[in-house]
């Protein structure tokens, strides 16, 4: 039952990550491109980590992946603002 | 079913290995060739995880995501992609590729016999009976800092000679402009947190993956972190304090040796009763000194004010060297 | 953890099966790491195989029952943005 | 022999051989920069299969102990290198 659970999380994490590499490969600018990516960084990674946590059985490891999702919640945003804010920069100067 | 589906994976990875390390060689565009070196390093995080190796995996995790990255993409504009180092012909073209070739099959063929060569004695029995004696319950570290310590002793000298060429040969570069205040307020937390791990892989390196270097690179990263966030509002380096840091590591190995000489005979033949302790103390120095010496090989030279360059203006120092050296 | 002779199998199964279409997710990203065209491009890749590769290592962490490998997925987690920020800010100085 | 082991290791020789072949060719420094390192990966991989025993049991230490030194050593090169190419490209603007 647990496990059912479990494989059910993350196999609908996968969808998102699969889905958001899709996007990075069809869509047609950076912009969307970023956007199709923070599906799967946030929800994707938020699904298959709770899949993890619910098989794994100390609690340390559990808090351990809670604070990896969140650490890559934040890397994920600060990422995809930088790299907007720098291609955004860059077209400016070839003008 | 179950080796099948890990056959599938290890082939993939391996697959997928092979042609980013193919088109990263093939490349003639150097930021394209960089940013597939570093894809190529977190590949290669999942390999050394899949292999059970998981100090590799976290040394290369540590060093693909963060050190490596931030070198070589700082380096990038000292190379302007103009200059060639020479040309080949063709007919010296195909010498080399068939050599390679060759040498790629010869190798081929010895892995294939030793790997169906009988396993004689593995060093592997050694070092896990000994283990109660070592000081720690991590075999690599207990590898590392006990049975091989002459080894990790001479990767700190050899980790401090690169650093050394470093700082002979170049100043410190250009500060970058200032960057986005969301990123620094990300630094306030992100360098605490960095710095924290750093800490915990030090300890936890006793008894699992972890270890003096994954420690120091984190620490290393951190501080790249800060270089990164605040250019302009970085204090003037303690140049008398640095130099102590990036020597302690070596120090305190080569004194804690020299102790343990004059009571068991040996050099670096640890007391078993105070081998954890001894190992933790010199994995503390060895921390601080690749650290350091990190933190100065992604500056790429001498910060202002290391002794020689004086008070002079940074720019016109480096021009007047320049000069020399292209007179010399 | 893995308690129960059948589930045990259909668990392991299930799992490999997402760690495989995790890489197939992996692979279809690098393809946009080697179209580019932009090296921004480029680096939204990188970003993917990043959380991609945190949660290979998580399930990877399950599957081997190695628990450190939930410290590796936490040191790629931190220095996610290091990578990113070196290659924006080292960008944005030329003149 | 364990399948693993041979198809791991086979990769690190291929690593090899890509890497030693585009560091004898390529006309640019830090391109040469990345072969080696990639070189020097795949003897890393090389080392790191033979140690692999299987899903059950676990690896041999030793080479790991022996390629996290050579990981260390690497990157000091790497750092050196490009300090040495930077050295270079000064000269060569003056």
């Amino acid at each position: 039952m647990i496990d059912t659970l479990a494989i059910l999380a993350i196999f609908s994490g996968l969808f998102f990550f699969l889905s958001g590499s899709i996007g990075l490969l069809r869509l047609p600018d950076l912009f969307t491109r970023l956007h199709a990516l923070a599906k799967a960084d946030n929800v994707g990674l938020a699904l298959v980590a709770l899949g993890v946590i619910i098989l794994e059985p100390a609690v340390i490891n559990g808090i351990k992946i809670v604070i990896i999702w969140l650490l890559v919640m934040a890397a994920s945003a600060i990422s995809s603002h930088l790299v907007a804010r720098h291609a955004l920069r860059e077209n400016r100067k070839d003008d | 079913m179950i080796e099948l589906l890990w056959s599938i994976f290890d082939i993939t990875l391996v697959l997928l290995l092979l042609t980013l390390a193919w088109t990263t060689c093939s490349t003639q565009d150097v930021k394209r060739a960089v940013t597939l070196f570093i894809a190529m390093g977190l590949l290669l995080a999942i390999v050394w995880a899949r292999l059970k190796a998981p100090d590799l995996a976290l040394a290369e995790a540590v060093i693909g995501a963060g050190i490596s990255g931030a070198l070589l993409l700082s380096a990038i504009k000292d190379y302007p992609a103009t200059t060639m180092v020479s040309h080949r012909s063709s007919l010296i073209e195909g010498i080399i590729n068939s050599l390679t070739l060759a040498l790629t099959i010869l190798m081929s063929w010895a892995v294939w016999h030793g790997l169906n060569m009988s396993d004689g004695i593995r060093l592997s029995e050694q070092v896990f009976s000994q283990l109660p004696v070592s000081g720690v319950s991590n075999p690599v570290t207990a590898v590392l800092l006990n049975y091989r310590a002459y080894d990790t002793l001479l990767e700190l000298a050899v980790v401090l000679t690169a650093v050394l060429t470093v700082l002979t040969l170049n100043e410190k570069r250009a500060d970058y402009e200032s960057s986005s205040p969301l990123l620094q307020g990300m630094t306030r937390w992100l360098v605490p947190l960095l710095v924290v791990t750093s800490g915990y892989l030090l300890w936890v390196g006793a008894h699992a993956p972890g270890g003096a270097f994954q420690a120091g690179a984190m620490l290393a990263a951190a501080m790249i972190l800060l270089q990164l966030a605040y250019p302009s509002r970085r204090p003037e380096f303690n140049n008398y304090l640095l130099k102590i840091l990036l020597v302690i590591g070596i120090f305190t190995f080569v004194l804690v040796g020299l102790w343990m000489m004059s009571l068991n005979d040996d050099f670096l033949a640890f007391t078993p009763a105070w081998a954890g302790t001894l190992i933790l103390i010199i994995e503390t120095a060895a921390t601080v000194s690749i650290a350091t010496a990190l933190t100065l090989a992604y500056l790429g030279g001498r910060p202002r004010g290391w002794e020689g360059t004086g008070r002079e203006d940074t720019n016109r120092t480096s021009r007047s060297i320049t000069e020399n050296g292209g007179a010399g | 953890m893995m308690s129960g002779g059948a589930s045990t199998s259909i668990l392991t199964i299930a799992l490999l099966i997402a760690l495989n279409l995790l890489l197939l997710s992996l692979l279809i990203g690098l393809f946009r790491a080697w179209l580019g065209p932009s090296v921004e491009d480029r680096f939204s890749a990188i970003l993917l195989i990043g959380t991609g590769g945190v949660a290979i290592l998580l399930i990877l962490a399950i599957l081997l029952q190695i628990t450190a490998l939930y410290d590796v997925a936490l040191v790629l987690a931190l220095l996610a943005v290091v990578g990113t920020v070196a290659l924006t800010q080292s960008e944005s100085n030329h003149d | 022999m364990i399948s693993e082991q041979l198809l791991y290791s086979l990769a690190g020789i291929g690593l090899f051989g890509i890497g030693l072949r585009a560091t004898l060719l390529h006309h640019m420094l830090l391109p040469r920069l990345l072969a080696l390192n990639v070189c020097g990966a795949g003897v890393f991989l090389i080392f790191i299969a033979i140690a692999y025993g299987g899903i059950e049991v676990m690896a041999d230490p030793v080479p790991h102990a022996l390629v996290l030194t050579g990981i260390v050593v690497a990157v000091s090169a790497t750092a050196m290198a490009l300090a040495l190419g930077r050295r270079l490209e000064a000269l060569n603007d003056e």
